[in-house]
């Protein structure tokens, strides 16, 4: 699957984008983001509270309950500030 | 339906886009967004989501056509680093009634503010940090709901 | 605050009109009129009077002043000849936030409509008439009152 | 006093403006309408029906019954269709 990172998630996670094997057993965003959340301070950073943060999941905003699989492009953001 | 969308670095004509969402209306509402000069605001950058950004644009101005009759749609907004005084936005509706115009021209700017996904870093006194989402930008969101 | 108020033949320019206003603001809401293209709407003549348009649109810019933290208003009203597809009226409102932008311009169009002695008088197929005012005019400005 | 025609009351009248001295007993706009209306058939026409007419003095909007003076500038015209 292909995740993005926008504003301070990318600053966190140190990059913009990576592809990465759904991981096992995870099957909506809270897995997902709990599993990133492990993977380093920086990730820990990024998705150690999910109250500041967003995703979307094929380019459109998703809930943290939203089904995740292989093929999706899924992105991790804070709200938005844009207008 | 006349429908645009342009996320670009540069600035835009509103005249021209004006002109461009006339073609036989009546009336044309726009919003123009600035960014505001602040006692220490140095620089505003913007980024956005590729791709969703055009898609959720186009979605809400999908909607906005589905709520009133509108002739066209405009939707610009910049991004990139800009300087305090600058135009950021531009949102403009086309309707043959201004009634029309004018709300569909509110709607769309309620829901870039708290949809479209873009995010803003200020740069203030050498100091760099990212803007917080304002909860009035929700709330604003949340009455087309009612 | 910033106020223009002109009564032109000239058409105007939306793009400066909209840098005027947005001196130091964070949102400028318009609203642009047409002269709508009809079948066979050859011609639109707009008289008014001279002085009392003037007064009419400074107290309402007044009006608005008082009901919104406005930072500046503009209108610009053509008359003389006009084709079909011009641009015949300019209003627009600046100010740090977009809601209070966009009630402003609103609030001076409706009044505009129904208060502002303009009158325009249409030509068709070689006849020429003077247009009736519309009563949906007089419900819009009416609802400010409530 | 100074009167103004504007619109179809202007091509009513045959002109724009004219300078009356106020008429004898007419203390309010109703009053100067009703003279106004026995000048001719054109006067007739345009004064014949004040649901149709709109008034303004010292270019201010104004009720029928408002009450007129010598130094007024009264105006006359159809309900407005600006903007």
């Amino acid at each position: 699957m292909k995740l993005l990172y926008f504003a301070w998630v990318r600053q966190k996670t140190g990059r913009g984008e990576e592809t990465v094997p759904l991981p096992a057993g995870c099957s909506n965003l809270r897995d997902l983001a709990s599993r990133l959340a492990v993977r380093s301070a920086g990730y820990a950073d990024a998705f150690g509270d999910l109250r500041r943060l967003r995703a979307a999941i094929n380019q459109e905003h998703a809930d943290w309950d939203a089904l995740i699989g292989e093929d999706d492009e899924i992105a991790f953001f804070p709200p938005v500030t844009g207008g | 339906m006349k429908t645009r969308i342009a996320i670009q670095c540069e600035p835009f004509d509103a005249a021209a886009e004006i002109a461009g969402l006339s073609d036989g209306a009546g009336a044309v509402a726009t919003f123009t967004g600035f960014v505001r000069r602040e006692g220490d605001l140095a620089t505003l950058r913007l980024e956005h989501y590729p791709g969703m950004t055009e898609r959720e644009i186009a979605r809400h101005i999908g909607e906005a056509q589905a709520r009133w009759p509108l002739l066209a749609a405009t939707v610009v907004h910049r991004v990139g680093s800009l300087k305090p005084g600058e135009p950021i936005v531009f949102v403009g509706t086309a309707a043959l009634h201004r009634r029309e115009a004018f709300a569909a021209c509110e709607f769309l700017m309620d829901y870039l503010k708290t949809r479209a996904p873009f995010w803003k870093e200020e740069t203030r006194a050498g100091v760099t940090r990212w803007v917080d989402a304002k909860a009035t930008d929700d709330h604003a969101a949340a009455r087309w709901k009612q």
